[in-house]
Formats: structure tokens, C-alpha cells, sequence
């Protein structure tokens, strides 16, 4: 209903929902500083590498040269944490997906909304801004 | 000589693909925009094309992160369907249309467009969702081929709405240079506004939406008059793929109309819409 | 603000590289070609780059068949040395410049050129035995970091010269709004001419070569205005990696002179060449 | 001494000394053809794959899905049939690399000359055309 009630009255989300930044943008530098973390949730598009993931996450992360802040990002699934330090999006959900979380709830994540909250927001026409 | 023969802008949304793979377009929250798709369905099906030409982004499933181009084109026989996480989509595979996209390839490099070839390819939802929107019962087989165009949309610098507009224009001027007598659709996806990370997640603007479906027909001028903030800031930090709908905007003439158009909110978090233009550029009707 | 402080076009065959790395510059079959770059590698050793832009390409070692960009810029913080088959060469990894990097792939795609960004690359003999021709003793690290600059020479169609002397301009243009104070040298790569396969394998041309090296100069117009068929025709079809050299001549300003420069067959299979430019382009001797 | 007069005399090369084309550009339809053999070829830069083709050739061959042509000229070491099927030099050079084959002696092959011929046609200022 929180959710519901923000768009109602066309609010913009306060820092008191989220710590996420407004927008992510993914340009050359977020880039550089993602790789490790985006090459590591791109490869879980494969059965085997989603299976060598689960064995063990701290390793495999470690395989991929993670940083110490995007490894405990991964393992704790601080998804706000993981675009803070470089993730796109379209390589984060492929984690999500391992984990079976919808856009939904990383939606509801990102905006401090939980999943039927945010599925709600989007079903009455989606979250205006400006 | 090959010639255009429609142009169809749709959204690429997984989810769009997934309500037809398992049979849920009835259901209340898809019903409404499959309704919407049905009567552009039914022209396209009275108007098949040998090939279509379908501009799209990857999204972490064939181009990853250690070379990232900014416009590439599929040159191969045949497109694997993408297994994204989740599985491949149970449709056929895309056979490709070799020939004409060698084609592409030569006139754009020759017209200064930097593309990069992309000789082995799985192709995503971004490909296979508008071909289903197309043609949903496909078979065994698609009922065209297909030329894959690829656009960065996803890391930043994207190339800018004017670029993408020439690059369409200079596509439709190679589709016209090409010697065989083919009928060619081009595919713009992806959009409308949505944003799927950060505190603007789950952004729709409607407003911007509805101006974009009108101004695309007969002044797409003023949306690649746009800086890539201004796509962002509107219609969101992957609205921006609206862009790739400019591309297919520019390989169609200057003398189309409007066949149908669709705009539903939500699918998945997505504004989602359709829009089909007949190409009349170089039939009789032309010389009005 | 950053500034080209000089051009270096030289070829980048392995063996020139494999001839350093085993002490061989002094063999009878390599001390012509060493000796036409003492000139040179003195003159550049008085005037260090901070960052070098290497225009190059790959052979096979780092960008395969599956996709090949035409423009590609890579964008990392260091890149390992290529092993292509026989060992890495022991040179040192090199160190990258990735602000300018950014600031170079922005200002591009603004400017209409369709690049890709390589934000992992290996670096083949294309790129480290040019940074050998101008410091044969690294030692533990290149004097300069460097931004490596890929274009497609090897699948057909290559870009065309014109668009290589564009992108060259567009390149110097970008460097010299780059906003920290550096001193920048471009390096065109490849060439003279050469043909590795088929009949005419073991081409030299040296009357098109020296005219080339005359010309790139003072009239880079006249070799921007050959088609790719020349290029092949005259230069062979190895030799068609000249127009890398163009890259390089429009990143400077047009007020430039020749400091050495030399000419070589043969290095293996190739004409091999070095020319030197100090850019005077924004300094007080301009002025004349 | 065959290739010096050739050079002296400015001779193109003629059907009898070589089957190859005079020249290869690798365009686009050129790529998708070679495709596999070149893949094949351009993965023997590293060791662990060097060991495996030399374990099984034909095998190796397979697992690229070459062309039963491209397999038989690979096996042959058909230097000219890998460029008629495809071939891009830059790959087939690895091949010709891990035979401890020298470029000199892939020039020979296509011009129909020995590698010391073909070296001392270069040395006396290559080979003049046109
Ligand atoms: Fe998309
Ligand atoms: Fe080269």
C-alpha cells in the first residue's frame, strides 16, 4: 500500500526507502570496475557454472578475482551493494535468477518496497518522476 | 531489387515471450496487450517478408563485457536461440539471410558506419520476443529469414539518437542497393520507458511514451534530436533502447502509414507498446 | 590539456620484436633495418610521451572470427602480453590510461564513429614490438602507459582509408580536449607492403611504399583517396594495414616535420619502414 | 635459383608452380566458410589445446566441426586447400607454427618455390608485380 500511496501522490523516493542511487549507468569506468563481478554472474548462464557456483560461492567468486567488497556484496546479496560496485544490472539478475528472485523483488529492493508493493506500483502505471 | 515492405517498433520484454511459451496470453494481466497486437498480426500475416531485418540489443548472453560494440551485424547461416539462465525458449532456430547481410556489411563500412561483424551469434529475447510478437505459432520453422543488427544500448556512451537514425537511413538505402527481389521487414524493439535498477526503478512515463509513438511516424527528427540524458532522464536508464526504434524509423522512406499501434502498462516493469508502419515509398500511390 | 607530441608510423612484424628479444640486432640480416632507427629512437628517448595511442591490429591472438570490430579502443587498467602460439614475448604487461581511454571512446561516439571498447585485451606483436621500436630496453616497465587503438585489416571490408584519416582526426581532436596536461605520441602501425598467402606471396612494392612515405607527410589526402582494391593491388593483401598509418597522420595537426625515418626490405616476409613527425602544431614556431 | 629469375625477369607466377590464387581477402563470405577451420586453427595458441590436437588430429578436427575438406587439407597440411576452403593466414600460421613451419616456407608452398628460394627472393628485394 506504501508503495501505492507514493505514486498517488507522485513522490520521489527519500533516502529513508533506499540507499540506491537514483540511476545506474553503466558507462566505460562502472565498466572497468564491475568486470570481475559482471563476468562472474554473466557465466552463471551455464548449468555447469551455476552448479560450480553453488558448490562453493566464495570460491568461485575468488576464481573470478572479485574484490573483497564484491565478494561479501555476492554472498550476502546486497544487490544495492553489488551496483554500487560496478554490476549491470543484466549480470546481477542472471544471480537473481539462480536464486529464482524476479525483477519484481529486485525492484522492490532497489526502492525499499517489498515484491507486491512494487509489482502493485507497476500494475497501477508504473512510478512517475519529474 | 529488395525493398522494404513494413517496419514493426515492439518492446523485447522476457516475460512477453514467456506468457506465449506457456500459453498465458489469455490470462487477465496479458490478455490486454495481446489484444492490442492482434490486428497488426493479422496485416503482417497477409504481408509476409523473405527477411527480416531485426535491431536489437544483447543482454549479457552473447556479447559480454570484454568487447562491447557499438553497431554489429550477424553474418551467419544459422543463430542459435540463446540459453539465458533459464533455459532456451522452445522456438525454432533463426536461420540466417548470409547474403544480404554481407551486403549491409560492405555498403555501411563504404557509408563510414564502423560495424563490427558478429560471425557466430546466440541470439536472446531481444531477437526471438519481436519475432513472436510477429509470428506467434511459428512451428518448426520461422517464417522468414532473418539479418540480426545489433546496438550498444546497455553501457554508456550509447551511440546517440541521431547516429542511430542514420544508421537506419543508411540501412534502408543498402536494403534498396540489394540486387535480389526480396521483400525485407525491419524490426525496431525494445522500450518503452523502464528502469530496472536504483531508486527511479519501476519509472514509467506514459506522456513520453505516447509522444514518442506519434512523433516515430512523421517527425522522428525530434526524438533523434535527443541526448542520451534526455532518454535516460524520460524513459528511463533502459528506456534508452528506444533508440534502436530510430533505426528501423530510418531504413524506411519518407512516405509511410501507420497501420496500428498498441500501448499497455505493465508487463513485467515495462511499458510496453507496438507500433506497425507500411512502407509505401516506392509504389504507385507515392506519386499523389 | 593533453597535446600530440609526435607520430611514429613503423611496421610491427613479429620477427623485428623476436629479433630484439634474442639479441640479434646486430646479425647481418637485421643491422640495416636497427641502424635506420638509431636516429630515431634517440630523437624519441629526448622526448618522452606520457601516454602512447598504439593504432594496430590484432592477428588472431585476442579478437577472434566470432566478432570483429571495425574501430575497437581498449579501455583497461593494464593488459597482459598476447602468448600467440610460440610463448610470450618477455617484455613487460602494458600499462594502460584508462581516463583517456574514456575520454577518447566518448568523444568518438559523439562524433559519429561507431567504436567498440575492448575492456580486455591481450596485446599482440602489432602493438608491443612498436613500443620496441621506440624503447628497446624497458626493463621492468614501458616509460609510457598507453591507449591501444584496434582497427580491422584482416576481414574484408576494412574500413576505408578516408574513414581511417577521419577517425584520425577525430582521434587527435579528442586528445587535445582532454582535460589533464599530457604529452601524448601516436603510433601508426603495419606495413610497407607484403603478402603472406596465394601466388603473389612474398610482394614487395617499393616504389609504392617510398611514394606512401613521401606522402604521408604533407598530402595524407592522396593515400585517404585509395580504394581498399589499390591498397591490395599495390601494397599486397597484408600490406593493406598502411592505412593504419593515416590513423595516425590525422591525429596530428597539419604543421608537422620529418625527424627520420627509413626503409627496409626485408623484415621476413615484409617492407618494413619507420617515419618519424614532431607535431608543431601548437607551439610558438608555428607562427611564421 | 628458379625464384631469382623468376624476379629478374619480372615474371608473374604461373599455373605450373603453384595452385594457389593469386590473391585471398578474407571477406565476409570467406570467414563464414572457413569459420571452423579457423577457429580450429586460431585455438592452438594455447599449449593445453596444442597437446590435444597433436594427440588427435582428426578427433580435434571433429570437435570444431571442420568440413570433411578441411579436415583432410589440415591433416594433409594442404597449406593452399585451407586457403581455397576459408582459411585466413593469421589462423593457419598456428598451425604451421606448432610444425615448427616458418612463414618463408608457407610462401614457398603458394609460389611454388623452395623456402630457401622464397627467402632469397625476399632478400633480393621480394617479388615485383604489376
Ligand atoms: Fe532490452
Ligand atoms: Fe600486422
Amino acid at each position: 500500500m506504501k508503495g501505492k500511496t507514493m505514486l498517488d501522490t507522485d513522490e520521489q523516493p527519500t533516502g529513508s526507502q533506499t540507499k540506491a542511487r537514483d540511476d545506474y549507468l553503466l558507462d566505460v569506468e562502472h565498466t572497468r570496475q564491475g568486470y570481475a563481478l559482471n563476468q562472474m554472474c554473466g557465466s552463471l548462464i551455464r548449468a555447469e557454472n551455476r552448479a560450480r557456483f553453488s558448490e562453493n560461492e566464495a570460491r568461485y567468486c575468488d576464481e573470478f578475482g572479485l574484490s573483497p567488497e564484491q565478494k561479501q556484496a555476492v554472498l550476502e546479496r546486497d544487490w544495492t551493494a553489488m551496483m554500487n560496485l560496478g554490476g549491470s544490472i543484466f549480470y546481477t539478475f542472471k544471480l537473481a535468477t539462480l536464486d529464482k528472485k524476479s525483477m519484481q523483488y529486485l525492484g522492490g529492493v532497489f526502492t525499499g518496497m517489498s515484491t507486491e508493493q512494487f509489482t502493485e506500483a507497476l500494475r497501477s502505471g508504473g512510478r512517475r518522476f519529474g | 531489387m529488395a525493398n522494404v515492405i513494413w517496419g514493426l517498433a515492439t518492446s523485447h520484454v522476457p516475460s512477453i515471450g514467456a506468457a506465449m511459451d506457456n500459453g498465458k496470453t489469455e490470462d487477465p494481466y496479458w490478455k490486454p496487450l495481446f489484444d492490442g497486437y492482434a490486428p497488426a498480426r493479422k496485416w503482417m500475416a497477409e504481408h509476409p517478408p523473405d527477411v527480416a531485418v531485426i535491431v536489437y540489443n544483447d543482454h549479457a548472453n552473447a556479447i559480454g563485457m570484454d568487447l562491447v560494440p557499438t553497431f554489429a551485424i550477424g553474418t551467419a547461416d544459422s543463430y542459435d536461440v540463446a540459453d539465458e539462465g533459464w533455459g532456451r525458449r522452445q522456438v525454432p532456430p533463426v536461420v540466417g539471410a548470409p547474403q544480404l547481410s554481407e551486403h549491409l556489411v560492405r555498403e555501411l563500412v563504404d557509408s563510414s558506419f564502423d560495424i563490427a561483424t558478429a560471425n557466430r551469434l546466440d541470439v536472446d529475447h531481444g531477437l526471438t520476443v519481436p519475432l513472436s510478437v510477429y509470428c506467434s505459432e511459428p512451428g518448426e520453422a520461422w517464417p522468414c529469414t532473418v539479418v540480426p543488427v545489433l546496438v550498444n544500448v546497455i553501457q554508456s556512451p550509447q551511440p546517440t539518437a541521431a547516429r542511430c537514425y542514420e544508421f537506419g537511413k543508411a540501412i534502408g538505402q543498402a536494403i534498396r542497393s540489394f540486387p535480389q527481389d526480396s521483400k525485407v521487414a525491419v524490426f525496431g524493439t525494445g522500450g518503452m520507458s523502464h528502469q530496472l535498477a536504483g531508486a527511479r526503478a519501476g519509472l514509467i512515463n506514459e506522456q513520453f511514451d505516447r509522444w514518442f509513438l506519434k512523433k516515430i511516424e512523421n517527425d522522428p527528427e525530434a526524438l533523434a534530436a535527443l541526448t542520451r540524458e534526455d532518454y535516460v532522464r524520460e524513459a528511463g536508464t533502459e528506456g534508452i533502447e528506444m533508440i534502436m526504434w530510430l533505426v528501423m524509423r530510418g531504413a524506411m522512406s519518407t512516405n509511410i502509414s501507420r497501420v496500428h499501434d498498441a500501448y499497455h502498462v505493465p508487463a513485467s516493469n515495462t511499458a510496453a507498446a507496438l507500433a506497425l508502419f507500411d512502407d509505401l515509398g516506392d509504389r504507385p500511390e507515392t506519386a499523389t
